[in-house]
């Protein structure tokens, strides 16, 4: 298991590099000088001059890459023109809110969305399927700021049964806090609640019509436990890779949600650096969300590993 | 045919039909403004579907988005299934050092959230129709080449292409005569899914004010505008995103139609 | 004496795009106890189909059109409270889709005896280890804790044949249960399903497409062609006196050790389409002795002695 | 007309983080034979022997690892050779499913660059005349011809490009019992007419029998026999051999009272020291754990301590 875990690792090194070659050639597209854009237009020469030899922009491109991976690795993602403030920092500070968010929509997600695909799997060609089917497509085709911009006008402005935007505050209580996120939570959700009933179904559907369920009928069990313990156990496997997955997609869908919602969280900060051509915060935002997503694949993967007897048995004892 | 297939298809077609026809259907001009109903209810003052902030007709500026929303469709998904199609066919076929170079390099574009990178080259291209295509394009390739690398890893396996090889056929020959035409439905399928993708990404990006510019009638910068008048007149931002949500479901029903028909684990 | 297993006049039919089709298209015929009975053909015969019923585990899209199964005395044929597990089992021919992949070989194994006879979590496992051991699992009790991958393809199979044979059913029947292994392997299964005929009073029902194989273990032997049986005979004197012009075309079409580099004697033609069989005899297309009346009518079994044979052949002889 | 000489093949099949192979499978190993011209050369094996491997060394589709092939008098280099041509076990998976038959037989004559469209054609039409099929295939696709018809389609699909040798691998196995023959039988008119050299590769020894002149055993990427085939089935020599005439299951006799092979097939991945066979050997002994040398006796090949001490 150590040695598998350890292969997983080594092969995550190469990803990481391309993740941050990316992001440092993505800042090679802006057109003019980057120095001066990245200082904006009121900037002194003296100043660029100085943030140019600060960053080596005067070296030869691989050299610059060089130091933009040392700065990297030691955990420098740059400094924030707008708020004078680490990248890091300011990243760390929103961090929370976007988590929470995420884990909520997920939570939504994995609850509706499992025994969704799996009712629609065992009536499958029924009313039911088609209906989950239909619903989950649905799901997938919403654009997520304008499922939150339909739950503000129904739930805050018609029913006023919500807040509309922002975060709760603390000292009114605990419910005020999480009514702030039950909106955007649902509207974050809905995209990963399709995926994950598609998924679901499917696989599902797959591991039914494999010969071992017709073997389980053929030794007597009863209906029920095939479902449960030969179907049901078979087909959530792969779903877990999935919900990994879906993970990194709620941390985009953040961005948008959090723009509708009001909620100071990475997106928000993300936008916002974006309008006020804070290149530094976007570049070491867009890194920092890579890395996150390819540490919680790593860690998907390697508990993937320990539920698939086949994986875990061949690299057993070592 | 299979009803969901058929459903997908009349939904995409209604909508090309929309988008050619639009100088037709549309009831008023596109930049038309009705001082006289501004942010009028849907059918007040001869406006199906009513007017926005500036008065202008709702419908008809939906109709003409529809163009809009093909043309990026079209241009993005053809951008990332060219490029796609030609890595993941590389990648897969020869397999080796290119394979895993090519590989790595668009794990590390996939681990970059898809909307996140779009916004990102967005706010380094700058705004624009154009640049936003060639983001969403871009964007598409990794999964566009990882899909197209795993049909060819099973395709390349198949023993009439071990026969081709024993008839003397070359690479090429092989890639253009028996794996390219194997791939087709692969690729069929993945580019209606991503199709209703690049929909979704148009109008996000142009929501954030990224994408397209106003006055140019593309959904996404229409709810952008309903943003902020979600009180006064909820109906601005009910029309376009229905608009959107109708036309990514009729991509997404029609691709995952034909998904379950090619599919042969779930033939019986 | 009563037959343990009766199967009359059975017709299954299946709804495809493409149209309904009948297969088996009416069949009959028994197992008796402590018998083995070969049932041979070819691809779209219905042999497996056959199967499938007797044991009520047709796939979604078929279902028992006419005639009726009784397994000892009762008829099973609507699949309610079916005797699978406890007194009938069934052995697959690919052992290894036929194993749960996420599941360990011994829990696979005493669900069998836990759910279908309450047996304690100990005891079943008692009995699992015995009976992997009887049929020649060597270190039982280590190969229980094994997954399904980490076995090899002969044991599986021999892992497939103990889950069958663990509630001691009255009939076994096994669906090619050698054709997806190796020849020496092969082999050796085959020996282990003589010694299971041998030391048990266990009825078998043999399924193959191929009757070398088939007439190792058989006692009699059915042979189907395209849902219909065309006859059934103990397995002497079906090789030595075939009687059908379809066998007859089997058994000399098989290259064997006697006549080298001679021209094999071939049945023409090729196996029919289900969805359109031939009208009259279903082999009339390919026989070589047909006759006027076989293109149009369908031939009646005719009885002789121990041995049925549906041919116009011989209803024409008046035997 | 066809002199392999030391022929051996790895596979990689574990790599390292940086994609170097660390480790390999011996799929062949040390294999050296001879084919006439005009006779049939069986390779008889179970799964893991390589002989399928040999197949497709010869044809172009694998590289040796070391080792040499001389085909009339000539070193066989590259991929693809005109004049040798394969016929595969399952006509469903070696036919591409969205080609015509047209396509599929004429594809030979278009990769070599041979004739014009009419004449291709022509001799498309010709070669379906060879295998007993009629012009009215042509237009159609794979799934719309029966198995049987399958198989002759890709059998004149090699037929066309007029090969000196043809490798059958197992070229009736994936048939229904009834068409077996029939296949069999084209097979053994081809030969006679176009005077063909076959490499027969199959597990079904009576198919062996029938048809071939020479038979080379494998086993685990080794040969363990090799000689005449009447000989080697009638008298087998290697315990191996033995094992395997006597799992042939014989219409209406109960053959298997000689059989008494035990265990199974080691993983090719991880093979036996030694012989290869020692561990299912009812004669293994000592010297067994030496890999014994492929020795002449009585105008065979064996590889086995017992005929080596003779």
């Amino acid at each position: 298991m150590g040695k598998y875990v350890a292969k997983r690792i080594i092969q995550v090194i190469p990803t990481l590099f391309f993740v941050i070659l990316t992001a440092f050639l993505l800042m090679k597209l802006i057109p003019g000088d980057p120095a001066m854009i990245l200082l904006g237009p009121q900037a002194r020469a003296e100043d660029i001059a100085r943030f140019r030899q600060q960053l080596g922009l005067d070296r030869p491109l691989p050299v610059q890459f060089l130091i933009y991976l040392k700065r990297v690795l030691t955990g420098d993602l740059g400094t924030s023109l707008v708020y004078r403030q680490s990248v890091l920092s300011l990243i760390l500070e929103r961090l929370p809110v976007t988590v929470t968010l995420s884990l909520c929509a997920l939570v939504i997600a994995v609850s509706i969305g499992i025994p969704a695909g799996v009712m629609a799997a065992m009536k499958h060609n029924s009313f039911i399927d088609l209906l989950v089917t239909i619903l989950a497509l649905m799901g997938l085709s919403i654009p997520i700021f304008w499922f939150g911009m339909m739950l503000i006008i129904v739930f805050s402005l018609e029913l006023g049964w919500l807040p509309a935007v922002g975060l709760g505050d603390p000292t009114k209580g605990l419910w005020d806090v999480v009514s702030h996120f039950i909106l955007p939570s649902l509207a974050l959700g809905i995209l990963s609640t399709g995926t994950i009933a598609r998924f679901t179904r499917s696989s599902m559907l797959e591991v039914l019509n494999q010969d071992y369920i017709r073997t389980a009928y053929a030794k007597g069990i009863r209906r029920s436990l095939i479902l449960y313990r030969h179907a049901l156990r078979n087909a959530l496997v792969p779903v877990i890779t999935v919900i990994g997955l879906q993970l990194g997609n709620l941390l985009a869908g953040a961005v948008l949600t959090e723009t509708v919602f009001a909620l100071p969280g990475l997106g928000k900060l993300m936008v916002d650096g974006i309008f006020r051509r804070d290149y530094m915060l976007v570049q070491g935002e867009v890194l920092f969300t890579a890395i996150l997503y390819i540490f919680v694949n790593l860690a998907v993967d390697i508990a993937y590993a320990f539920i698939n007897p086949k994986i875990r048995q061949t690299y057993r004892g070592v | 045919m299979n009803k969901q297939i058929l459903f997908g298809l009349i939904i995409v077609l209604l909508n090309v039909f929309f988008a050619i026809f639009a100088p037709l259907i549309a009831t008023h001009e596109v930049d038309e403004m009705d001082f006289f109903y501004i942010f009028a209810k849907p059918g007040e003052g001869g406006h199906i579907l009513g007017t926005d902030d500036y008065g202008r007709d709702i419908f008809s500026r939906l109709v003409y988005g529809s163009r809009i929303s093909l043309v990026v469709g079209v241009i993005a998904v053809g951008i990332g299934a060219m490029i796609g199609t030609a890595l993941g066919i590389v990648a897969g076929y020869f397999g080796g050092f290119f394979d895993a170079l090519i590989m790595r390099f668009m794990d590390a574009l996939l681990s970059f959230p898809y909307v996140l990178l779009a916004i990102a080259m967005m706010a380094v291209l700058g705004a624009g129709l154009f640049n936003a295509m060639l983001a969403i394009g871009i964007v598409m390739v990794p999964s566009f080449s990882r899909i197209v690398r795993s049909a060819v890893l099973n395709v390349k396996n198949e023993e009439f292409v071990l026969a081709a090889r024993a008839l003397g056929a070359s690479h090429l020959w092989i890639i253009f005569h028996h794996i390219l035409p194997n791939i087709v439905p692969v690729l069929i399928v993945y580019s209606s899914l991503n199709f209703a993708g690049a929909v979704i990404s148009e109008a996000t990006l142009s929501f954030l004010g990224l994408g397209i510019q106003p006055p140019t009638p593309s959904w996404g910068s229409m709810l952008a505008e309903a943003k902020n008048y979600l009180q006064t007149a909820p109906h601005m931002a009910l029309f376009p995103g229905l608009a959107i949500l109708f036309t990514c479901l009729g991509f997404n029903v029609l691709g995952d139609g034909l998904r379950d028909l090619l599919d042969p684990r779930l033939k019986s | 004496m009563n037959p343990l297993l009766l199967v009359e006049d059975l017709a299954v039919e299946f709804k495809t795009r493409l149209g309904k089709f009948y297969v088996p298209d009416g069949v009959t015929f028994s197992v008796f106890e402590g018998e083995c009975v070969g049932l041979v053909g070819e691809s779209g015969s219905g042999k497996s189909v056959t199967a499938l019923a007797i044991m009520g585990l047709l796939p979604k899209n078929a279902r028992v059109a006419r005639g009726r199964i009784l397994f000892d005395g009762v008829d099973i044929t609507s699949g309610n409270d079916h005797p699978r597990g406890k007194k009938m089992s069934m052995v697959f021919q690919n052992p290894l889709n036929s194993l749960n992949p996420n599941m360990k070989i011994g829990q696979q194994l005493c669900e069998v005896l836990e759910e279908n006879f309450k047996m304690s979590k100990e005891e079943a496992r008692k009995r699992v280890i015995e009976t992997m051991t009887k049929l020649g699992i060597p270190e039982a009790e280590k190969m229980l804790e094994r997954y399904p991958f980490e076995y090899s393809g002969g044991m599986r199979q021999r892992a497939m044949i103990a889950m069958a044979m663990l509630c001691e059913p009255k009939l076994l029947i096994a669906d090619e249960p050698t054709t997806a292994l190796d020849v020496t392997i092969q082999a050796q299964i085959m020996r282990l399903f003589k010694q299971l005929k041998s030391s048990s009073r266990t009825s078998i029902l043999f399924i193959s497409h191929d009757l070398s194989v088939v007439s190792q273990i058989a006692d009699r032997i059915i042979v189907m062609y395209a849902g219909k049986i065309c006859e059934i005979s103990p397995v002497k004197q079906l090789f030595e006196d075939p009687l059908h012009p379809y066998t007859q075309g089997l058994i000399a079409s098989v290259p064997d050790l006697k006549k080298k580099g001679s021209k094999l004697r071939s049945i023409e033609g090729n196996v029919p389409s289900l969805l359109d069989p031939p009208t009259g005899c279903r082999f009339h297309p390919r026989c070589n002795k047909k006759l006027e009346i076989c293109t149009q009518h369908e031939p009646d079994e005719v009885q002789m002695k121990d041995r049925i044979v549906k041919c116009w052949l011989y209803e024409k002889a008046g035997i | 007309m066809l002199r392999v000489e030391n022929l051996s093949k790895e596979f990689p099949v574990e790599f390292d983080v940086f994609g170097r192979p660390v480790k390999f499978l011996r799929a062949v190993q040390d294999v050296s034979f001879t084919v006439e011209e005009n006779t049939v050369f069986s390779i008889v094996g179970e799964s893991g022997s390589g002989k399928s491997t040999i197949a497709r060394i010869l044809c172009g589709i694998h590289k040796p690892t070391t080792g040499s092939i001389q085909f009339m008098g000539t070193p066989l280099k590259g991929s693809g050779h005109r004049e040798i041509q394969m016929v595969f076990q399952d006509p469903d998976s070696s036919l591409d499913p969205r080609k015509t038959v047209l396509f599929s037989i004429e594809e030979g004559l278009r990769i070599h660059r041979i004739g014009n469209k009419e004449e291709r054609r022509r001799l498309v039409i010709e070669t379906l005349k060879a295998v007993g099929l009629t012009e009215d295939v042509l237009s159609k696709y794979p799934h719309q011809l029966s198995g049987g018809q399958k198989q002759r389609v890709a059998i004149a699909r090699c037929l066309v490009l007029k090969p000196k040798l043809l490798i059958l691998d197992e070229p009736t196995s994936a048939l229904d019992v009834s068409v077996q023959a029939q296949i069999l039988n084209l097979l053994m008119e081809l030969k006679r007419e176009f005077s063909l050299t076959y490499i027969l590769i199959t597990h079904d020894l009576k198919i062996v029998y029938h048809l071939s002149d020479y038979t080379m055993v494998m086993y685990l990427g080794q040969i363990m026999e090799m000689g005449q085939t009447e000989r080697i089935i009638q008298e087998p020599m290697h315990p191996y051999t033995k094992a395997l005439v006597a799992a042939i299951p014989a219409v209406g006799t109960d053959n298997l009272k000689d059989f008494s092979l035990k265990g199974e097939i080691p993983s090719p991945l991880n093979p036996p020291k030694g012989c290869p066979f020692k561990t299912r050997c009812d004669f293994a002994f000592e010297k067994c754990n030496e890999r014994p040398p492929l020795t002449d006796f009585r105008g065979r090949k064996v590889r086995c301590h017992l005929y080596t001490e003779v």
